[in-house]
């Protein structure tokens, strides 16, 4: 997918109200900004507890302008399945059913759901804000946390586990559209939204979100560290369309540049991989070489 | 006055701004914008707008120039990293309020 | 209260139909004015071809004991090779009713105190038109004749009821043919 | 119209006739056949309703709590195991004040596994803040039901119609069925407290603070605590829109018991049994073999569990010399619960009556009259012991 939109024809109206509780710096509050704007004001969302809960307020103020439920922390597709079925039996048409979910909510305890809804083909989108921890509970690892990680839960060795890919998991359900984007990226992430918001189906949608007390890096380089996690190759922007996998925006350009920067670059950036050995590190390029050779090979 | 005249019976929060209160408080350093380097301000066009596109506390305008709303901002500086022509400057706050006590 | 239910046990194998022909006879029962009709089928999973019993407790007013029959007044066998498998018999209370579609012939059913009623359903079914081992609407007539509770007539309607989209004039007729042809043993 | 069918059935007639709208469900046994008649109502055209065949019943309950939010009616059924996998759900949804209507076909639970009936499954769910109805028969399941929506959507309570599994969900009995015209005059369309709108966006049961917050109109607005009080307050005020709407309901339709408990031959009674759900009625049948005997026994039947109506309770109890309660749960290391609530209900009285407890039909254990008359029998004089906890007796028990 081309990137359509521009800075200049973004709308401008924002629904999300400013003196949020979200930290400062936060990758989370740049990527549901504007995913609000893509969504639209016709929007339910569904949230389960996470830092999205925190960011969109304590009763009786709201951050967002957008309808909302909360919902408990395994249940975010049922919920949004029922929301669509009352929708239906009472007439109420074109309003858009999202599921706003962070990646223990969706990676771990929310998957059963999730899949579910997706088998079933429930007609939302679900969107997973990847920040790859529990960090609204204190940075506890996930299924997402990357391998070698530090979490409050892996304190000495880091996470000694590769994550786990759940764009991948979603498209093996053949649902309608499998989008990543990154809140470094704002333009395509609002592209994919848009994209997702106009087709049938289930759909999903994978936003990387970079939180700069989870991961250890100063607030300012929130968009600076998502951008690497995207030229190093670690994480890539792509879209899978009826089966079809396409890489898109920033990572459909390394195509054309046929080079990445050195995962270390990333890495380096982050006091959670201060633990990370050499040799990880080392067989982590590895493993990216070989994910990109397969992504060269496929262009030619 | 009691809660029962709010007449709700479950938690509905209404959108409004500052829940988290006036978060302009969090700040240690305060973004700056030098209108002289700024692309919107120097040429007086709708262009760039880095600044706001990665705000994550919707506290900068898409105006010309555009504007920082510092009784939200909380000094991230995420626009002062991501300007293309560094006309965003992080200043210690302290200095502001010493010059507001003043 | 009672002493004024009749207790009928429904003795099949899963798939067979013994609830269906139970549920029939529950229908006609209230029909003809027996305000209290409960019927209990065997609690739990059921398994294609493994016994299955089920209870109808028919009285004229009321019934508020639910629990499952033990000594039933009469019971209904749709297949002979289960008296063999269970002790149904044993059950039965003294001067109560054995029904049972078999092939064999009625004097070889005595028990003391027991009134044996016999008729080959299996056959009279295939005659009237139904698939093999369809009996459980044929086994109603042998109920009716054996019991004289219920009018004949009235039961052959509530089959036409309950198989409306099955053959309900081939399973109303295996019910009055077996009413006519089924021999009952009075015993001793 | 009087039909004769299962329990499931008279309560998959009852919700249809109630027109719920969204209906999610998982199969357990033995709820599944009540599920199954409805997804086959929806499909045939009988019935215009969503059904969402979840992968689990937290989402059944997800389903129903969000549907509810959206304006929609919305049901569920659940057993056993099923409804101990919504517990976190239970409490999300009266909590929410949502008016969701389940149906739970009571089981016991595991371990070790059984599909009998006892009702450990329900009881162990009281305190979630849920109303709990249970059950004699079959036309008081689809009585019930109905009743069931009018009650949640009148107090923004949810309402739990329990009856006991395979006794009344798989036996089949007469009853009537009543018209839809009848019903519609009873049970207005449901309209939501708090609705999803995009128009008037909220951020519905959001994080709340442990003390009062000022809203945008300068209002103040609850802190939890208050939430949790007027959950408690609208649920024993809800005894009294429960007897109103059993009124109504006897009005329209010319049958319905007592809304809390039910009296049976107590007028006179020396020692009154008490049981919830079929074993109440089966009750019945021990008292008056016993009065046959000579001794004056009579019935009550609980209906209304949560709240419990201890005034009701207290005044039908009290006037005779023992009572002997009956019970399918336990309140492990204590006693059974409804005695543990209905000796709490006694206790203000200056002279209370003497109270004996068993345990009975667990998982599914056949419960026989003879039984029943044997316990009352020899429950006629205080119990020894020190309390109703030490002398607390199982039925049928061959240990």
């Amino acid at each position: 997918m081309d990137v359509k939109t521009t800075i200049l024809n973004l709308p401008e109206e924002e629904f999300v109200n400013p003196g949020t509780r979200a930290c400062s710096g936060c990758g989370l509050g740049i990527a549901y900004r504007i995913a609000l704007k893509a969504l639209g004001k016709n929007t339910i969302l569904v949230v389960p507890p996470s830092c999205l809960t925190v960011l969109q307020g304590l009763y009786p103020i709201a951050s967002t302008k957008l309808a909302c439920i909360n919902v408990t922390f395994a249940s975010t597709a049922a919920a949004a399945s029922g929301i669509l079925a009352a929708l239906d039996v009472l007439g109420k048409k074109d309003i858009t059913v999202v599921g706003f979910a962070g990646d223990g909510g969706t990676s771990d305890i929310g998957l059963q759901a999730l899949s579910g809804a997706a088998e079933r083909g429930e007609n939302f989108i679900y969107i997973c804000y990847d920040n790859e921890g529990y960090m609204n509970t204190g940075v506890q690892r996930s299924g997402t946390t990357p391998e070698g990680a530090f979490t409050t839960n892996t304190p000495i060795f880091g996470k000694t586990q590769p994550q786990k890919n759940v764009p991948a998991i979603m498209a093996a359900h053949n649902i309608q559209y499998v989008a990543t984007c990154s809140s470094a990226y704002p333009l395509d992430l609002y592209d994919k939204i848009k994209k997702a918001k106009e087709l049938q189906g289930t759909k999903y949608i994978h936003i990387h979100t970079p939180c700069p007390p989870g991961w250890g890096f100063d607030p300012k380089d929130t968009v600076r560290v998502g951008k690497l996690a995207v030229e190093t190759g670690i994480f890539d922007l792509y879209e899978i369309e009826c089966g079809g996998f396409r890489l898109t925006g920033a990572s459909a350009k390394l195509i054309e540049k046929r080079k990445l920067r050195p995962a270390s670059e990333y890495f380096r950036a982050q006091s959670r991989f201060k633990i990370m050995s050499d040799g990880l590190i080392k067989k982590i390029q590895e493993q990216i070489d070989a994910r990109w050779e397969a992504h060269f090979e496929a262009e030619d | 006055m009691g809660t029962r005249e709010c007449n709700q019976i479950t938690s509905a929060g209404e959108p409004g701004p500052g829940d988290g209160g006036k978060t302009g408080s969090w700040r240690v350093l305060r973004p700056v914008i030098d209108p002289s380097i700024c692309i919107p301000a120097r040429k007086n066009i709708a262009a760039c707008f880095i600044c706001w596109l990665y705000c994550p506390d919707c506290t900068i305008t898409r105006t010309i120039p555009p504007t920082i709303d510092y009784e939200y901002c909380k000094g991230c500086g995420i626009c002062a990293e991501e300007c293309p022509t560094k006309a965003i400057t992080m200043v210690e706050e302290s200095g502001f309020i010493s010059e507001e006590n003043k | 209260m009672e002493k004024d239910i009749i207790n009928i046990s429904w003795h099949g194998r899963g798939g067979q139909g013994a609830i269906t022909a139970a549920k029939i006879v529950a229908t006609a029962s209230f029909q003809t004015g027996y305000t209290g009709v409960v019927m209990v089928p065997t609690f739990g999973t059921e398994r294609r071809g493994a016994p299955v019993m089920t209870s109808l407790k028919i009285s004229k007013e009321k019934i508020y004991d639910l629990s499952p029959i033990e000594n039933p007044d009469i019971a209904v066998v749709l297949d002979y090779l289960l008296l063999d498998e269970i002790n149904i018999v044993e059950g039965l209370k003294q001067g109560g009713i054995l029904v049972v579609n078999t092939p064999k012939p009625s004097d070889s059913y005595t028990y003391n105190g027991i009134r044996v009623a016999t008729a080959d359903i299996t056959a009279i079914a295939d005659e009237s038109g139904l698939a093999y081992g369809m009996v459980n609407s044929g086994i109603i007539g042998a109920f009716a004749k054996a019991s004289s509770l219920i009018d004949i007539d009235v039961l052959a309607n509530a089959i036409r009821e309950e198989f409306k989209d099955r053959k309900p004039e081939e399973n109303a007729r295996a019910a009055l043919v077996t009413y006519e042809r089924t021999i009952i043993n009075y015993g001793d | 119209m009087h039909t004769i069918e299962s329990g499931n059935t008279a309560a998959a007639l009852g919700v249809k006739l109630a027109r719920a709208q969204v209906i999610a469900a998982y199969p357990i046994t033995p709820q599944t056949p009540l599920t199954e008649k409805l997804s086959e109502f929806i499909e045939s055209g009988q019935m215009k309703a969503a059904y969402i065949p979840v992968e689990s019943e937290h989402s059944a309950l997800a389903v129903c709590i969000a549907a509810s939010t959206a304006g929609a009616r919305a049901f569920t059924a659940t057993s056993a195991n099923g409804l101990l996998y919504m517990h976190e759900q239970l409490h999300w949804a009266a909590g929410a004040r949502l008016p969701i209507v389940m149906c739970v076909v009571n089981r016991g639970v595991g371990a070790p596994w059984t599909v009998w009936n006892d009702q450990q499954d329900s009881i162990s769910q009281r305190d979630t803040g849920w109303i709990q109805i249970y059950i004699n028969d079959h036309q008081e399941i689809i009585d019930t039901t109905i009743k069931a929506f009018r009650i949640a959507e009148e107090v923004n309570i949810p309402v739990m119609v329990c009856y006991d599994g395979y006794i009344l969900s798989h036996t089949y009995m007469p009853f009537d069925v009543p018209d839809q015209k009848s019903v519609d005059r009873f049970l207005p369309p449901y309209k939501p407290e708090n609705c999803l709108d995009p128009n008037a966006p909220t951020n519905l049961n959001s994080v709340t603070l442990p003390d009062v917050r000022t809203n945008i109109r300068g209002e103040l607005a609850h802190g939890y605590m208050e939430l949790r009080y007027l959950l408690q307050e609208d649920l024993r005020k809800s005894i009294d829109v429960i007897t109103t709407i059993e009124q109504d309901y006897k009005k329209i339709f010319n049958r319905g018991e007592g809304a809390c408990l039910e009296e049976y031959r107590c007028e006179d009674a020396s020692f009154i049994a008490v049981g919830m759900g079929s074993l109440a009625f089966h009750l019945r049948v021990a008292a008056d073999a016993l009065r046959k005997e000579g001794i004056k026994v009579g019935v009550v039947g609980i209906r209304l569990y949560r709240p419990f109506p201890d005034e009701a309770v207290s005044f039908a109890l009290s006037k005779a010399d023992g009572v002997i309660v009956f019970e399918k749960a336990i309140s492990y290391g204590y006693m059974g619960p409804l005695c543990s609530d209905i000796t709490s209900a006694l206790y203000k009285d200056a002279n209370p009556p003497f109270v004996h407890n068993y345990i009975l039909g667990i998982g599914g254990r056949t419960i026989k009259t003879d039984a029943l008359i044997d316990a009352i029998r020899n429950s006629c004089s205080r119990p020894e012991g020190s309390d109703t906890a030490d002398s607390l007796r199982w039925i049928g028990l061959k240990i």
